[in-house]
């Protein structure tokens, strides 16, 4: 893991306690009776309980290990706190983002934890059970001219980098109109499928900002405190709150199972450790929720 | 290896609008040598690759043998009818006519050896190592003993031309035919060439020979056909046809030979 | 082809060509002389009746393979319908060809320079060619594109001047290269050195004594490649060069690395958002396979094209064989006929 | 080649045959009546200026590139060093191989059946595999892996039996295909498209006179294709299938819709994790480069093989090359002789 | 097109360890018609390619008209040398030098005609409206008028010949090399296309025709070069040569003509 001391270091150096190796020695929690019961018998019958988290994701949310393999991060943490509750032992999987909703969908995995916002248009074929807000983060180069965003008009005519079909994509697109509707200059959206080449892009200055999760804007910002910074937040269901949420097969019955699961966990207070542990103490939610009112339907 | 006996009912063949063979009929008896003359164009190496039905007729049928080349009879229930062969049963049957080509047609990427051992083994099932030695005789046959393990673009023309005579020879075909054996090779080997197709004759293979060696035509073939045009104007005993040709085209065509 | 001549009544036969075309032709009534026994038979094509299996076998399970596609719920065609014309889902398209287009220009112009060069006397020339194709073939697109696009990262400015020494003119890197430029560059320059093979190997099959013959004529070289060589290459330059545009079209989807907006990208975008992932690429499947069925189309012509001088007699195209057929369908008796002496 | 006989004093002089190879000759003392007057004259090769210059120039932009290479941080040579031995892009390094061997395997077997198919002299087979390329060229890799990799998604059971009859033998679609098998069936099958439209390409480059003296030897069909046609097809698709198999290698990457781990797929997982891009893009390239390399030293050898026959002369190997001009270099003087009766 | 002056001095030419021509020299002055006669093997159509720089020497030169084929005299620092040409000149030469192949080597991709007229115009920078009147007139004169537009393999290997041989006279050169130019031709034609020849000859053009046809040799050339393995064993004029051989090999060579 000798490569990877340098990411170490700088993360030691933030006062983040990054433990990037495949021993993660994750928080766990006792096994819930009352989930256990609410298990439909299918997923009873079986020892484990099965996860998908996406491989290309950044950190602190969700990435793979020194050794390459292990998936480490947040949401991996969230999905053991779940199988631990459920008295099930955790088996991860690695899948493309582009792949997860097949594999959800086909019943290779029972959920998916990887960052997934709650949306209308989802919910015609998932269940969620919520577990974090969604905080989303400006990245920007450090030493810039921009050293705030905070409302529409701070981005007018500036090019900023989003994933695609993401809620952040959303509310850029709805700042934007507001900011041509008030007559200032468009935005000029870029899309990008991968974290990386949005960092490439930022650093060589074919963007101006980057908007997205602010985990992992946060993260890179204090990993690398002299290339980027954060210069503004605001919650991802703009004008709303949106949240993230362990997303199962819609009507297969786990979504009870593993809501009653989160509630035990946020109320040993092993949720809170966890998002203490990834320094994402500031997207914690007050109870979990089945189904929770996700991002309205676009178009 | 006796020999076949040929015989062209009514052949036709055109190339677009261009008619390059009208009404061909011909007998070739077995152990017979048939020279065929004519003027360039006069659609020679057409009939021979019709023959071996390397090209489809438009008219007209070649049996060998008795056997129709390339169509068989069956009775259906609608009658008699002539039953188009598969590819596979067309190639049977070209094993037992040798061709070699004008224009050679060697396998450049093997040796000359291979190149006349191919055939014997993977048409006719023989042996390698039964062909092989009769391939090196047939090589020393045409003079070409040293040459074996050369690939044929290393090789003069009337060493290729030899090749190719070879590769004909070595399947032992019970008819032969030869499209201007002699042209690329020079007096002394031409003699030694038709030595070799003599003791082939005698040996009863039967033997089509497009040449303009009338020397050749006048001291080895048994009949002699004249073609001009896609017709065969005159044919007969060497005799006959090269020393007192009836037809005028004939006449004109033997007063030019040097 | 001969024709039946008024008057002479004659009878008209049917042989199946090479490939399969029927051929009518006349026969001259038999002389008694020489009228073979089967003179008059009907000729009938070879049967194959492991065919006819076969071709049951292949056709039961196309049927399957439709039956499932259109039943399984699965492909949800609904969503398909709606996305095919979706207004994004056009400009990805137009994108993605305009890409494909520009790059596969820009690869076989220079692709057949390197070939050239990599074929010529100069021992500079060809290794540089083969430098090129050297890097170029191996260096992954990915990473080729985001140095183009990026190059203000590793660059911030370019100055054109003296090597080492003194820059005079300095442009700022970001203005040089934009978006479709990054993507038309990367593509080019490495369909180029996949080029350049192709061009050459079609070369290479072109017989040693066509270029003796060129030279010996004292044409100049390069006409000789040009006029002499080339067009002969064609032959086997035109499949594989299909195969390589094709493989362009698709592979411009590997500039979503670049953000570009080409149909992979939409799609992608769209499916990223919606969730129907399957039916959103079949929408990208069936235009790639509109794309490939006209660049097929394209490719037969050619082919056909470059086969004149190189076949005896060119095989007929499809809508000859159909206008024979439906000629020879009239005829109703097809009788073998011997011929007698004209 | 004709040697110095011992006691005979011959003058030696050197020639440049076309490839440049230096040819070592003797030639005969010229007799006083045909001795032309430049005999003994030094042979000195053409000159080209123009050459000096441009190679200069070559060498000038090399070090330039090369200097830029090293100087500029951005690249973080330390960081390339430190990845590209790292045991999990090893592990990809194989994983990639692993995976464009068994494809490549696949590809070409299936892509030479294919090719041989579309020839043939049947409807159904030619039909066949047109299809077969047409559908498999068209549709995204990408949408092929996600369907076979999730194929119980599409088909949670498959069954053997009867067609829209009842089935035999059921089996969880879950357990039939894996990753490396999803991956494998993907490339592999994908790629038999485009490599029967390579191998068509070279059959189609093949004289027709071969096709033909075949024919008139008897040799049975798939003997004649196997072992006169193809060996002298090879000549054009030993270049072009070169080209496919690095492609392949390269396009291993999209497996990364598997998450499957070959090279790319490891590489990206680093930077997203490090953020060190370039220089791991670097890595892969590096690996790239090497498998490149390799490949094309096999593909000069297996050209050479191929040319046997087609060329009337082979030229020199580069090792020939090297020892012949050591083997000159000792001769200074070279001296041009006509030469007499012998 | 005046006759060009043929010197050739001491070409050696080996293949591996063959050693296909040893020490030959050869005049061949202005509208002189030099045949060479000799078995097959003996190394004729390598001495043809030397000729036309088509394959390098291994010693030896070829003179044409006083200018060495391939190199050139130039006096550097260093004393007088002999330097190669580019190919640039090397092609330049060669628009002076005709050849017709053994093998035909036609484009097959162009039509009879385009196949004479590329040369004239690209090599020799003529305008194809000034080539192509002249292309058809001498597709007359070899009796293949109506097959202008017809492509090489549509012909008879006859009328290949002829079109080769077309395809080189278009070029006017002052020296032509013919390789067997009448190796397909039927009696008749070979007289019409030695007439050709013939005519160019008293056109002052330097012929050197490489045949096994001992009655043209008779007829037309001024002298007869007799050769065997790699060597040129008599030369002189045909009466001497052919009618009074004073070599052996050579008596044996022509005692086996039919
Ligand atoms: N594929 C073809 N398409 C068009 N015309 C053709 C084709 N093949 C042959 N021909 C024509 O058919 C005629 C007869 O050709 P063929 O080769 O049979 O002549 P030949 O008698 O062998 O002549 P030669 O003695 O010159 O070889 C020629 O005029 C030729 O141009
Ligand atoms: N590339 C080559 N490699 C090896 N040997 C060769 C090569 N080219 C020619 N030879 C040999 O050189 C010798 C002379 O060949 P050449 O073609 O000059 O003969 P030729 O006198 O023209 O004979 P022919 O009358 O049969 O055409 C032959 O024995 C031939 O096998
Ligand atoms: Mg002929
Ligand atoms: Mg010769």
């Amino acid at each position: 893991a000798a490569g990877d001391s340098d990411l170490q270091a700088a993360a030691d150096a933030a006062g983040l306690q990054v433990n990037t190796t495949p021993e993660q020695d994750r928080i766990h929690t006792a096994e819930n009776p009352a989930a256990v019961k609410l298990l439909p018998a299918e997923f009873a019958a079986k020892d484990t309980f099965k996860v998908a988290v996406s491989a290309g994701g950044a950190p602190p949310l969700t990435f793979l290990a020194d050794d390459e393999k292990t998936p480490i991060g947040n949401e991996t943490d969230i999905a053991q706190l779940v199988a631990d509750a459920l008295g099930k032992k955790l088996e991860l999987e690695v899948k493309a983002w582009a792949d997860w909703p097949l594999a959800v969908q086909s019943g290779d995995v029972d959920a998916v934890i990887t960052n997934v916002t709650v949306t209308e248009e989802r919910k015609e074929l998932y269940d969620f059970s919520s577990y974090r807000n969604d905080q989303l983060g400006w990245l920007v180069k450090a030493g810039g001219d921009i050293t705030k965003i905070d409302e529409p008009k701070d981005i007018a005519g500036l090019t900023v980098a989003v994933g695609s079909g993401t809620n952040q994509e959303k509310i850029l697109l709805a700042w934007d109109k507001q900011n041509t509707d008030a007559g200032l200059e468009p935005v000029k959206v870029e899309y990008f499928e991968n974290d990386a080449d949005t960092i490439l892009a930022l650093q060589s200055g074919r963007i101006d900002a980057s908007f997205g999760p602010n985990a992992s804007a946060a993260y890179k910002a204090r990993v690398s405190p002299k290339d980027f910074a954060v210069v503004g937040t605001l919650n991802g269901g703009w004008p709303n709150t949106a949240q993230i949420a362990v997303t199962t097969l819609k009507g297969n019955g786990l979504v009870d199972a593993v809501t009653v699961a989160l509630q035990g966990a946020f109320d040993d207070g092993s949720y809170q450790k966890v998002l203490q542990r990834w320094g994402l103490e500031a997207e914690a939610i007050a109870k979990p929720e089945t189904n929770p009112p996700g991002l309205p339907k676009t178009e | 290896m006796s020999g076949g006996h040929l015989r062209l009912h009514g052949l036709r063949k055109s190339y677009g609008t261009l008619e390059v063979l009208h009404e061909v009929d011909l007998e070739v008896r077995p152990g017979e040598v048939t020279v065929i003359l004519g003027p360039s164009g006069s659609g020679k190496s057409t009939l021979l690759r019709l023959v071996n039905h390397l090209e489809k007729v438009d008219a007209g049928f070649v049996e060998l043998d008795g056997e129709l080349v390339g169509y068989e009879r069956r009775t259906t229930r609608r009658g008699e009818v002539l039953r188009e062969l598969k590819e596979k049963d067309v190639l049977r049957q070209r094993t037992r006519i040798g061709f070699v080509f004008q224009s050679f047609n060697l396998f450049p990427h093997l040796t000359v050896l291979e190149n006349v051992v191919e055939a014997p083994v993977s048409a006719q099932g023989r042996r390698r190592a039964d062909v092989e030695p009769e391939a090196r005789e047939l090589l020393t046959r045409v003079g070409l003993a040293d040459k074996a393990d050369a690939r044929p673009r290393q090789l003069s023309g009337g060493q290729q031309q030899r090749v190719a005579i070879a590769r004909a020879l070595a399947m032992r075909p019970s008819v032969l035919l030869f499209d201007e054996p002699t042209s690329a090779l020079d007096p002394e080997l031409v003699g030694e060439v038709l030595d070799v197709i003599r003791d082939l004759a005698h040996g009863g293979t039967t033997l089509v020979v497009v040449t303009h060696e009338i020397g050749f035509a006048r001291e080895v073939a048994d009949t002699v056909v004249f073609m001009d045009a896609g017709r065969v104007v005159e044919q007969g005993p060497p005799d006959q046809v090269l020393s007192h040709p009836r037809h005028e085209r004939t006449q004109a065509f033997l007063a030019k030979v040097l | 082809m001969p024709r039946p001549r008024a008057g002479q009544p004659r009878a008209v036969r049917r042989h199946r060509g090479r490939e399969g075309t029927p051929v009518t032709a006349v026969a001259a009534p038999p002389t008694a002389a020489v009228a073979p026994p089967y003179a008059g038979l009907r000729v009938v094509p070879a049967r194959h009746p492991g065919r006819w299996v076969a071709t049951a076998g292949v056709a039961l399970l196309l049927a399957m393979v439709v039956s499932s596609l259109v039943r399984n719920e699965h492909w949800e065609w609904d969503v398909v319908a709606t996305y095919l014309t979706w207004p994004s889902v056009l400009e990805g398209l137009w994108g993605t060809l305009r890409l494909a287009a520009t790059a596969t220009v820009i690869g076989f112009g220079l692709g057949t320079v390197l070939a050239l060069m990599r074929l010529s006397r100069s021992p500079l020339l060809q290794s540089v060619a083969w430098g090129y194709m050297w890097v170029f073939r191996s260096v992954p697109l990915i990473l080729q594109l985001l140095l183009w696009y990026n190059l203000a990262y590793l660059y911030p400015e370019l100055s054109l001047g003296i090597p080492f020494g003194p820059g005079f003119v300095h442009v700022e890197t970001l203005d040089v290269v934009d978006k479709f430029g990054a993507a038309v560059l990367g593509l080019g320059l490495s369909q180029a050195a996949y080029s350049a093979e192709i061009v050459r190997a079609g070369i290479l099959g072109v017989d040693q004594g066509q270029h003796e013959a060129a030279a010996s004529l004292g044409i100049p070289r390069w006409r000789q490649q040009w006029r002499v060589v080339l067009p002969q290459a064609m032959r086997t330059i035109v499949p594989t060069s299909v195969n390589e545009i094709i493989g362009l079209v698709k592979g411009t989807s590997v500039v979503y690395v670049l953000a570009y907006g080409e149909l992979f990208y939409m799609v992608g975008i769209i499916y990223g958002r919606n969730q129907r992932v399957v039916p959103l690429l079949l929408v990208a499947g069936i235009w790639y396979l509109v794309i490939t069925t006209v660049l097929t189309v394209a490719q037969y012509y050619l082919e056909r094209h470059y086969a004149k001088g190189a076949l005896r007699t060119l095989p007929p195209t499809p809508r000859q064989r159909v206008l024979a057929l439906l000629r020879t369908r009239g005829h109703l008796t097809r009788v073998a006929q011997g011929g007698g002496r004209a």
